[in-house]
């Protein structure tokens, strides 16, 4: 119960904050204590294989917070939820060439592509954005995940106010500057996709031209 | 293409022995039919077959699902309330056309199930030959992607 | 701040609104997938792994030339019924707590003199995995039907349930997944695939009692261990080394969370 | 050499149900490998199936057939049928296995 508790949090945090509908019960106070025992499991469990290395498990400060959801979920939880949020929210810059919307056909083909970064690609194997593993996105697309919301018609019903571009770009760029514990990967945070990458998905969601908006 | 050349006529050879030892019986020894599973559209296969176009009929049946959660493993059945003799399974867009047929002597229900590949979604095909007539059933089967797709 | 909000407040609205049509959608595609796996669940071919697996059980092999009808799998040595139910288990002769996979490297190495590294650093599906993985076809088998049963009692049990806890919750890697991503809430999919929530005991059952299984994407028979690998390649993260106590503690915890459910094994997945 | 066949054979109201899973790995010579090498073709392309020596059941496979092949098919027979099935591959191997129908 806890738990589906936290994970709705997580997902629809801000949706929740909107809405003022946030209720936690929870005692926990502290962010889980380092364990030795934890940490030397880990430690001999792993190995480097091609390209991940075992350092991928070394946490970084958004990362060791989400790993404890008791926490996470706590009063405490979520002023350090903040903090963190403003930590990401400070790591992301807008594009370089002022540019935010490029070409929905590359952007469709990146949200398709789960491919990347595991210990069977290569260092030059393309990453894909995997979109399509938790959204739906362009509806003919019938094999979509649901882990993250619909994104079908994200511009045609939001409109394309700078506001709504700049929060997309965001989004994209590092999920976590929303939402601490946000699912969604950091795509410009850890580079899994560049600034064109990036503008390419920006039009698939909000070039009215874009099939996601018919 | 040469490699599967040679040991296609490797697999004529030891076929011939294996019917001349008995091993399979002689109905059973007419060819692999290389022509029809060489085919590479639905009028070549069906030209292999003895057949231009055959009719689609109710009495014919298709039974397979609309999405294939992933296109290495199909489940594709076919049965007719026809007198079937043979029946053979199509796929439109797969590199080769036929995927499999069957000879069904007499006292063999008119009843097949198996499963294919599918590179893609496409039209499926079931024929059945009954009377020395073909009829078919057809229907769309998506291939979806699957898993994380990494 | 505010004009972001004002966004979110109307993408709620919108979500509600979309929910309505989305769900049809959803239903018939998750129709038409139960109607797929249903036509392919008679014939499994982990069948084929199973019976080779009960002649590698069976036959003498390794330095010793010794078969494994003694192994003891936690019920007594040779006894295969029902043994798969009540793993991870601790083990007094190795004083750890051990998975199928682990429990038969040791009877490996104990009764046929086979050395355990041989069998961790090889390949999966080819050589000795793949052997192994005959016999862990096997072996589940004779618990199809049976109730998960494991114990955490033994202190060692219980600590590996608790690890196992906090390393499915464990974030890490260029993506920022655990676990928990993809498996800690329920009614989720990737693409068109079912994600059990392996926090509830429903979840835990879906998962932990229908692998190992024969995967039809890859055309082959794929143990917990391999089903964990392939886990953490898409989670982005490193290697996890077969046998090793994260991938026992991670069943451990899926395994407790099942208790009582029916085991399905080998199981026919997409 | 190749790795024995599973057969499952049941008789009800004089129709008796067959069920034959091979291991083969039916390579389509669409497929490379890691090294960007097309596999070649490899398949099983010929089934036979004979019920007390009468053959009651043929197929011939093409490359598009699912790796592990299964089958299901019916005839008119009995319980305690003699079954025997024979499959034959591209590169001539071939397998024999026997059921008796319950």
């Amino acid at each position: 119960m806890k738990t589906s508790t936290m994970t709705l949090i997580k997902f629809y945090h801000l949706l929740f904050l909107g809405c003022g509908a946030i209720a936690m019960v929870t005692n926990v106070s502290a962010q889980q204590r380092p364990d030795s025992q934890f940490q030397k499991m880990m430690n001999s469990s792993f190995r480097t294989e091609g390209i991940a290395n075992i350092d991928r498990i070394d946490q970084d400060p958004t990362q060791k917070f989400c790993s404890d959801p008791q926490f996470a979920s706590s009063k405490a939880g979520a002023a350090r939820a903040l903090e963190i949020q403003k930590q990401n929210m400070a790591s992301i810059k807008p594009p370089s060439d002022g540019k935010y919307i490029g070409d929905w056909k590359s952007g469709e083909a990146i949200a398709q592509s789960g491919r990347g970064a595991t210990w069977t690609d290569t260092a030059s194997t393309p990453i894909g954005g995997g979109c399509y593993n938790c959204h739906e996105i362009d509806k003919k697309e019938i094999s979509y995940g649901n882990i993250g919301p619909s994104l079908w018609n994200y511009g045609k019903t939001r409109g394309n106010s700078q506001e709504l571009i700049v929060y997309t770009w965001n989004r994209i760029n590092n999920s976590k500057a929303y939402n601490a514990c946000s699912n969604m990967p950091r795509f410009a945070h850890f580079k899994l996709l560049n600034e064109k990458q990036i503008q390419d998905l920006m039009a698939l969601l909000l070039d009215p031209a874009s099939p996601v908006n018919q | 293409m040469n490699q599967q050349r040679r040991s296609l006529l490797k697999y004529s050879a030891v076929f011939g022995l294996m019917a001349s030892a008995g091993l399979i019986s002689v109905a059973q020894a007419e060819e692999w039919n290389k022509a029809a599973f060489e085919g590479k559209s639905l009028d070549d296969v069906f030209k292999s077959l003895g057949t231009s176009s055959p009719d689609k009929s109710a009495a014919v049946t298709l039974n397979a699902p609309d999405i294939a959660e992933n296109g290495a493993v199909v489940p594709v059945g076919i049965s007719s309330t026809l007198k079937a003799e043979q029946m053979a399974i199509l796929v439109e867009k797969n590199p080769s056309t036929l995927a499999a047929q069957f000879f069904l002597p007499a006292g063999t229900e008119a009843f097949v199930t198996t499963r294919i590949k599918m590179g893609q979604t496409s039209n499926v095909y079931a024929l059945v030959k009954a009377d020395g007539k073909w009829s078919m059933a057809l229907k769309e089967i998506k291939v979806t992607l699957g898993g994380c797709g990494g | 701040m505010a004009p972001i909000s004002v966004v979110l407040k109307r993408s709620l609205v919108l979500s509600l609104l979309l929910m309505g049509a989305q769900s049809i959608h959803a239903q018939s595609a998750a129709d038409e997938i139960a109607k797929y796996r249903e036509m392919i669940a008679d014939g499994n071919p982990s069948e084929l792994y199973e019976m080779s697996g009960e002649e590698l059980w069976k036959k003498p092999a390794g330095p010793k030339n010794a078969s494994l009808e003694k192994c003891d799998l936690g019920l007594g040595p040779g006894i295969v019924d029902g043994a798969a139910a009540v793993l991870p288990k601790y083990f007094k002769d190795t004083n750890r707590v051990q998975d199928l996979e682990s429990r038969l490297m040791t009877c490996m190495e104990k009764l046929q003199g086979v050395p355990s590294e041989s069998i961790i650093d090889a390949k999966f599906g080819v050589g000795p995995k793949k052997d192994m993985d005959a016999i862990v076809a096997y072996v589940v088998t004779h618990s199809k039907g049976k109730k998960i049963n494991v114990s955490t009692t033994h202190p060692k049990e219980k600590q590996m349930y608790e690890m196992g806890k906090r390393a499915f919750f464990y974030e890490g890697g260029p993506f920022d997944f655990s676990c928990a991503s993809c498996h800690g809430s329920s009614g989720k999919r990737i693409r068109l695939q079912d994600l059990p929530n392996l926090t509830t005991h429903d979840g835990a059952v879906a998962g932990w009692g229908y692998w190992p299984a024969y995967r039809v994407s890859s055309g082959q028979f794929w143990t917990m261990q391999q089903r964990l690998n392939d886990c953490f390649r898409q989670q982005r993260f490193p290697y996890p080394i077969y046998g090793s106590d994260v991938t026992i503690a991670l069943s451990m915890y899926m395994a407790k969370n099942a208790n009582g459910g029916i085991i399905q094994t080998p199981g026919l997945k997409r | 050499m190749s790795d024995p066949m599973r057969v499952r054979a049941t008789e009800k109201d004089g129709i008796v149900d067959v069920k034959i899973l091979m291991k083969h790995d039916m390579e389509s010579g669409q497929r490379k490998d890691a090294s960007g090498k097309v596999i070649p073709a490899w398949f099983i392309n010929m089934l036979n199936v004979k019920a007390n020596g009468k053959d009651v059941f043929n197929a011939q496979f093409g490359s598009a057939v699912s790796k592990d092949p299964f089958l299901n098919f019916k005839y008119k027979g009995a319980k305690g049928d003699k079954l025997v099935v024979n499959w034959i591959d591209t590169k001539g191997d071939k397998r024999t296995d026997e059921a008796t129908v319950s």
